[in-house]
């Protein structure tokens, strides 16, 4: 009997909320158990880096990676990964563009360092920071440095595939786990180097059942601001701004079904530079007025813009941090 | 409840006593409510802008920014002085238009520990809120005795509608405000086509003889039409023509006797207020002779549809109106 | 670097039917103006993608202007009024990403006004020029330079920019 | 695949070459630009000359490019031009890129290395972008023979007959109840004076009665749709309240009718008419139209006068509104303009002075058929004037008005002074600030009325007043000028006063503009596609402009314009097909996710949603390429040719040389 294909998973800079979904495949779990060698996967079963690096170039046959790429550990494991793996797999919305851990690069890195070891919320009197080494009797102790920015895993290392979602669907995840099976059996093809998967060709309104009209806005508003909100009609043409125009589908427009609107977790469609600006040519494109001052009424009824079109895809997007975040800050 | 910020001016309390008393007279009929600017300042009248420009926009933005910190709660400055209206609606727009000035004049209202944010007041004329603000069916309400059989020309003076800083006039050359006011109040308005032509301003102590040419023609042409009295909205005009106009005669050899009133002066009767409610029997050439024609026997009607003389000839085209020139002006 | 002598690169987009030939026409009437725009020619404003300026900002332009027909007067009827809501959001965005509002700007310009496309480039030029470069993910190298060329700040102990995790 | 691109770098003689090193720009394009596909880059004296042509030519043979780039001039001078000579050597024409280095370079900077380095970013640009170019071709649509003229003055009967006459139909829409236009109104026409209904008459009974006209009065344009060759038009044809079938215009129910109504359009508010009308006695057609507004039946319910003493039975007061529609290929827009309102300028005294007349109040004054069977009176209807002046300019070269010079009141004005002194001896002042008197025989008419001694005075008239300040002028008009000529104010008392007023664009027409899809100027006339070499056409394809409704214009050149567009209509006719630009959007269904946000984008109504297929479709024949929708697709699923989200990109990555730092880093 010939071994089985190896498989590995791991997680940089997310939250495990992935790692939940691929467990809410419930039985599907088992299948990846009787068709792979799970050779590393930290939060399942113990492993060490070094058995990794160990491993010949190439013997990993799929990686699903989650988390993007905050610190030089998380960088290091990405590329060891890529070495050992015949699939890279950015998994969940932090490693295909950043995802809410991305938005950290609105701010400086050591403001958020600050922010964290430094304000009201923490009890820290003497101005106590971590360092990054720190020499005890045994020798001398390192702790991950963080990098300037988040980066989705792309911009670090060659990615075979990109599985979005936060976390990707569980259905999804299934279906992938099924068609690697079969093409380890010999009976499918893999998709197109570069493809995303486990996911639809086009947007989340593709899969919702509100119905839908030719929009025109005199407001934006937040939903929570809308008594009572028409549980049939398209969330945005009730002046909620709801991302769903432009996010991939794949989701089975989860939120908007229940009555929430679309926050872009799936990313942007095919073929998108930028999912910001698909955000912001969507919303523009239903304003109802024609002045300056009439605009730019409708457009305060969205408090933070940039957070509305950028909230999981900062770090994917063409500017990819706030112009603050690209400066090496001297001194704190 | 009509609210506003009132910008008296010096003349108010002078020469123009009889137009604050007979404003005073018709502020509660229509229910105005006029604060006055504390410490207000003199506007400069028409010269000062002519000698030191900075320093002269600083004396009359003070005015500006003292109404703007008065706590209140309304942004409307109104003027019954047309040169005052003119000054403060004039510092308003070039502050804002032209940036430099601004500051510079904020720097001189600084040292008053001041600042004026051009475009945060408006500034309209009393005729203006009159006639737009309280309207003219508020204003026909009010009327106790129509002063129906008096013969008057509105003479709206050359300050109040040009340049007009922010459209608030129904034309520029021949506004038409007064004329409905004083139909409102019952009276017999004469057309008057000089009704924007210069009184003579300051030329009266500069060169008698202009001010005169410019006095006769006005007084000339308001008798030549029949009309028993001029009426005007502004201190400088009433004053000319009223002061003047016994010079006048001498100068020309002629004969005048037109009196002058301010247009608050005739509301304030219609209103039912005594002569002497409204500040009458102080102008110079006496306006008596011309009321007797509105004495108390004149019985109150409701206010009688124009009468038309049955046309002869060819029709007239339609009267011009506000509305219409606002539509064009749109285009 | 000293802003007096920062020569901006500026990325200009016109339109088909007004701005571009206004560009046209100063130049056929020889007005000099600033050398700095370099002009992209669509059908319409209303063709202007917002990840169009994206990516000329995030490419190394200091400024991007963007022109179209006034008001009124779109070859395409209205297109130009879209335009105009996608630039407000647009800066509103980018201002949440750091960057001035007067780095992108919207300029009306008919077929006939050669003189004022010319001026308003100048006009532009100078007040990119005030800003300074932009520089985009540059200035300072880009984060993957961060690691890949072990800036001091991140492997340098002793440095006060030591940002542990 | 690696594209094999050719740059061509034109010299213009000196007016690139005087300014930008050409040399150095096309040896930079082969060197830099060689990793993205350049395998050849010359420069050459005059690219557009046919030996530039047959360079390119012979490199495309030759050395198999597959793109080519020429830097030269403005692609709205050549790249037409540089399109052909690629399609003659069989390189598809939409594969060239033009990059403007003389309008957007040479001719606007001074320093060469400055200009020179511009001119290469430029030139990079451009090869970015041809890169993704894709071949394109050019949409053959086909053209419905049938033409629709709007508007039935003089320039749009005119046009309608050419048309008509070559044999085509012609539907011909006119709001009022007749055709004849403001010309209608006149009594003689400058400079010949010929009798203005002379002239018209036969003009309008011909387009009345001609076979090929299909004659539409008292109708309106309410909806265009399609493109050129396949207009969709709804016409709302009022109700006139008379059966056409019946009526055999014997005007007795006008004879009856009690009701009188000032005539505001034809009589221009100076003479009367019934409330059921025809216009004028030569009324084409001779049907009249009930007026609902002043009908005392439609007001009280009871009268019905015209229908008791109707002989045929023809009245019919439950007529209703009726919507045609009609298709045609063609259209004409002759929808003339409005006289200037008068009353605007209150210094002047229309509608407060009572002899103060507008032009078209003195037409009416002068016809012979008008309400004072051409007896010059003031408006007393009696006392004939014994001055009269005319003032210039009403309205136009007035900041506060109209900045523009209307045309025709020079020679208007110089008319009005010619039959006030041929039927009332009286002596005429015109008032002017400059004469315009261009065109053919006009300066003689104007020489001719000089030597009947009316009286010309230079300057902006002031006032108009009846305010007199001496005995000569009590009772009088008096005109308050600067005689700018002898440079002194003058007051000049008349008994009349004639405001030659100005042209106005419609007051509608921004709206009739957007119907049709055209575009107006700053002034409100219809915008033409070029204002020397295409004074007819617009930039939308099958929509023409004749006629005042372009800009103010007087009779005969009204009447050139109407043929001129006959003649475009022709041209397209007779072509059986139209060639549109392959600059369109298109939807990828796959993609679209229905959610209609574009749907509200597109004034050309080529976005359709597909309720069946939850997805939107855009109709490349009714796309006009603006690529809104493109820029608007939230999901990327709306492509443009042409103009590609592919090539954009490439251009600012070219025109900013990421396209060299790219390949350096390789």
């Amino acid at each position: 009997m010939t071994a089985k294909p190896k498989f590995a998973m791991y997680w940089a800079a997310s939250c495990g909320g992935c790692e939940i979904a691929v467990l809410n495949t419930h039985e599907k779990i088992l299948d990846v158990d009787a068709n792979f060698d799970v050779v590393f996967w930290p939060v399942a079963m113990d492993a060490k880096y070094k058995d990794v690096e160990a491993m010949e170039d190439g013997s990993i046959l799929l990686t699903l990676f989650n988390g993007g790429i905050r610190n030089d550990e998380n960088e290091h494991i990405a590329k060891l990964l890529r070495q050992k793996s015949k699939i890279l797999v950015a998994f969940g919305s932090c490693a295909c563009e950043g995802c809410i851990p991305g938005l950290a690069n609105l701010s400086p890195v050591g403001d958020i360092v600050h922010t964290a070891f430094n304000t009201l919320t923490t009890d820290n009197p003497n101005e106590v920071y971590p360092r990054t080494s720190y020499d005890v009797p045994e020798g001398e102790l390192h702790i991950p440095t963080l990098s300037r920015m988040v980066r989705p895993l792309e911009q670090v290392v060659d990615v075979d595939y990109f599985m979005p979602g936060c976390p990707p669907e569980s259905h999804q995840i299934a279906a992938v786990i099924d068609l690697v099976i079969k093409v380890v059996k010999g009976e499918a093809e893999l998709p197109p180097k570069g493809s995303v998967i486990g996911c639809g060709d086009s947007t989340v309104c593709d899969e919702c059942p509100r119905a839908r009209n030719v929009k025109f806005i005199k407001e934006f508003k937040r939903i929570q601001d809308i008594a009572p909100i028409d549980p049939t009609l398209c969330l945005l043409e009730q002046g909620v701004p709801c991302n769903g125009p432009a996010t991939r589908s794949g989701c089975n427009a989860r939120c908007p079904q229940a009555g929430a609107q679309c926050i872009g977790c799936y990313g942007p469609a095919d073929g998108v530079l930028d999912y910001g600006a698909r955000l912001i040519t969507a919303f523009s494109s239903v304003i109802d007025a024609n002045t300056p001052e009439e605009i730019d009424h409708i457009l305060d009824g969205i408090p933070d813009p940039t957070g509305q079109v950028y909230r999981f895809n900062l770090a994917g997007s063409l500017l990819k941090a706030n112009r603050e975040a690209w400066k090496v800050v001297n001194g704190k | 409840m009509n609210k506003y910020l009132l910008y008296p001016g010096c003349s108010m309390d002078s020469s123009a006593k009889a137009y604050m008393e007979s404003l005073n007279s018709i502020v509660e009929p229509l229910d105005l409510h006029l604060e006055e600017i504390e410490d207000w300042n003199c506007c400069g009248a028409t010269e000062y802008l002519g000698i030191n420009l900075i320093p002269a926009y600083s004396l009359i933005a003070r005015n500006l920014a003292l109404a703007a910190k008065q706590t209140s709660d309304t942004r409307t400055v109104v003027a019954p002085c047309s040169a005052c209206y003119l000054n403060l609606a004039k510092a308003d727009y070039y502050m804002q238009e032209r940036p430099t000035l601004g500051a510079k004049v904020n720097e001189a209202l600084a040292a008053g520990g001041l600042e004026y944010k051009a475009g945060t007041l408006d500034v309209r004329h009393l005729i203006d809120v009159l006639v737009y603000d309280v309207g003219l069916d508020a204003i026909r309400k009010a009327v106790i005795h129509p002063l129906s059989g008096l013969k008057v020309v509105p003479y709206m003076g050359c300050m109040l509608p040009r340049p007009d800083y922010q459209h608030r006039w129904s034309d520029h050359e021949h506004p038409t405000e007064l004329d409905d006011l004083l139909r409102a109040l019952g009276a017999d308005v004469i057309d008057y086509p000089l009704t924007t032509s210069c009184c003579g301003g300051h030329m009266t102590q500069i060169g008698p003889e202009t001010a005169f040419e410019l006095i006769h023609r006005l007084v000339s042409d308001a008798d030549e039409r029949g009309a028993q009295m001029m009426v005007t909205v502004c201190p400088m005009c009433q004053m000319n023509i009223d002061a003047y106009q016994n010079e006048m005669n001498h100068f020309f050899g002629t004969n005048f006797h037109m009196p002058i009133l301010f247009f608050t002066q005739l509301m304030g009767l219609a209103f039912g207020r005594k002569p002497n409610e409204v500040g009458i029997g102080v102008e110079l050439v006496s306006a008596r002779n011309a009321l007797a024609h509105i004495g108390v026997e004149v019985p109150v009607t409701e206010e009688p549809a124009a009468p038309r003389k049955k046309d002869e000839g060819l029709p007239m085209p339609r009267r011009w109106t506000k509305h219409e020139g606002k539509k064009e002006a749109v285009k | 670097m000293n802003n007096e002598t920062f020569e901006p690169t500026i990325i200009g987009f016109t339109c088909n039917w007004c701005s571009y030939r206004a560009s046209d026409l100063a130049g056929t009437a020889r007005m000099k103006y600033a050398p700095n725009v370099r002009l992209i020619r669509l059908m319409c404003s209303g063709r202007l993608d917002p990840t169009f300026v994206l990516r000329a900002l995030s490419e190394g332009a200091d400024g991007v202007m963007i022109t179209g027909c006034h008001p009124g007067e779109c070859h395409y009827i209205e297109q130009n009024y879209k335009a105009l809501r996608r630039y407000l959001l647009l800066k509103r965005v980018l201002a949440g990403m750091g960057i001035e509002p007067g780095r992108v700007k919207l300029v009306w310009a008919s077929a006939a006004e050669g003189a004022k496309f010319a001026a308003e480039t100048t006009l532009f030029v100078e007040e990119i020029r005030k800003l300074g470069p932009l520089n985009w993910g540059r200035a300072d190298s880009g984060p993957q330079t961060v690691d890949r060329e072990v800036p001091s700040t991140v492997h340098n102990p002793s440095s006060e920019m030591e940002v542990p995790a | 695949m690696t594209e094999r691109v050719g740059v061509y770098v034109c010299h213009c003689g000196s007016n690139i070459a005087g300014t930008v090193d050409v040399v150095d720009v096309a040896n930079w394009a082969a060197e830099k630009l060689g990793r993205q596909g350049v395998i050849i880059a010359r420069e050459y004296k005059f690219m557009c000359s046919s030996l530039g042509q047959e360079l390119i030519e012979k490199d495309i043979k030759e050395l198999g490019l597959t793109r080519v780039v020429v830097a030269a001039c403005s692609p709205h001078l050549h790249e037409k031009t540089f399109r052909t000579a690629a399609k003659n050597a069989g390189l598809n024409p939409y594969l060239v890129e033009l990059a403007s280095i003389r309008e957007q370079v040479s001719w606007v900077h001074s320093d060469k290395a400055v200009a020179t380095a511009k001119a290469k970013a430029v030139v990079s640009g451009a090869v970015s972008r041809v890169i993704e170019n894709r071949p394109l071709e050019e949409i053959k649509v086909p053209i419905n023979p049938n033409t629709l003229v709007v508007g039935g003055g003089i320039a749009g009967i005119q046009s309608a007959l050419e048309i008509a006459n070559a044999g085509f139909h012609v539907y011909l829409v006119e709001r009022e109840p007749s055709i004849g236009g403001h010309m209608a109104q006149f009594d003689k026409t400058f400079p010949t004076l010929d009798c203005s209904a002379c002239i018209l008459t036969p003009r309008m009974v011909e387009a009345g009665t001609h076979p090929n006209i299909t004659l539409l009065t008292w109708s309106e344009v309410t909806n265009v749709a399609g493109y050129v060759g396949n207009f969709h038009v709804t016409i709302k044809k009022k109700a006139r309240f008379i059966n056409e079938e019946l009526c055999t215009g014997c005007g007795i129910c006008q004879e009856k009718c009690p009701k009188k109504v000032i005539d505001d359009v034809y009589e221009a508010g100076l003479g009367y008419r019934k409330a059921v009308y025809t216009p004028f006695a030569q009324a084409v057609p001779n049907f009249p139209v009930m007026d609902k507004e002043n009908c005392t039946y439609f007001i009280k319910g009871t009268c019905k006068a015209c229908e008791k003493f109707c002989p045929t039975g023809a009245i019919d007061f439950n007529q209703q509104d009726e919507m045609l529609h009609i298709d045609v290929g063609n259209i004409v827009l002759a929808t003339g303009y409005d006289l200037f309102d008068a009353r605007r300028v209150s210094n002047y005294g229309y509608g407060r002075l009572p002899n103060v007349f507008t032009s078209l109040e003195f037409e009416r004054l002068s016809n012979a058929a008008g309400p004072t069977s051409g007896n010059i009176v003031l408006r007393d209807g009696k006392t004939t004037p014994k001055s009269v002046g005319v003032i210039h300019c009403v309205g136009s070269r007035d900041k506060n008005f109209n900045n523009y010079c209307s045309v025709i009141c020079c020679m208007q004005g110089l008319k009005f002074a010619h039959l006030v002194h041929e039927r009332t001896g009286a002596t005429v002042y015109n008032f002017y600030i400059d004469m315009r008197t261009a065109y053919k025989a006009y300066d003689e008419f104007y020489q001719r009325v000089l030597e009947e001694g009316t009286l010309f005075v230079r300057g902006k008239v002031a006032e108009v007043t009846n305010a007199a300040r001496n005995e000569r002028e009590k009772g009088k008009l008096i005109i308050q000028v600067e005689d700018t000529l002898a440079g002194k104010q003058r007051r000049i008392p008349v008994d009349m006063v004639i405001l030659s007023s100005g042209l106005q664009p419609r007051k509608d027409a921004k709206e009739v503009g957007k119907m049709f899809g055209i575009s107006c100027s700053m002034d409100g006339w219809f915008t033409e596609k070029h204002p020397k070499l295409d004074p007819v056409s617009t930039m939308t394809e099958g929509i023409y402009i004749v006629g005042c409704a372009q800009g103010p214009k007087d009779i005969p050149s009204s009447v050139a314009q109407g043929a001129a567009a006959s003649a475009r209509v022709l041209d397209k006719i007779l072509q059986k097909e139209v060639a549109l630009e392959p600059i369109k959007a298109s939807v990828n269904k796959e993609m679209c996710s229905g959610c209609r946000i574009c749907n509200g984008l597109c004034p050309f109504n080529a976005i359709a949603f597909i309720e069946d297929d939850k997805v939107t479709e855009i109709n490349p024949a009714l796309c006009q390429g603006c690529g809104t929708c493109v820029a608007a697709c939230p999901a990327g699923a709306i492509s443009g040719t042409g103009f590609s989200n592919e090539q954009i990109i490439a251009q600012i990555d070219g025109l900013l040389l990421r396209n060299l730092e790219v390949q350096e880093a390789v």
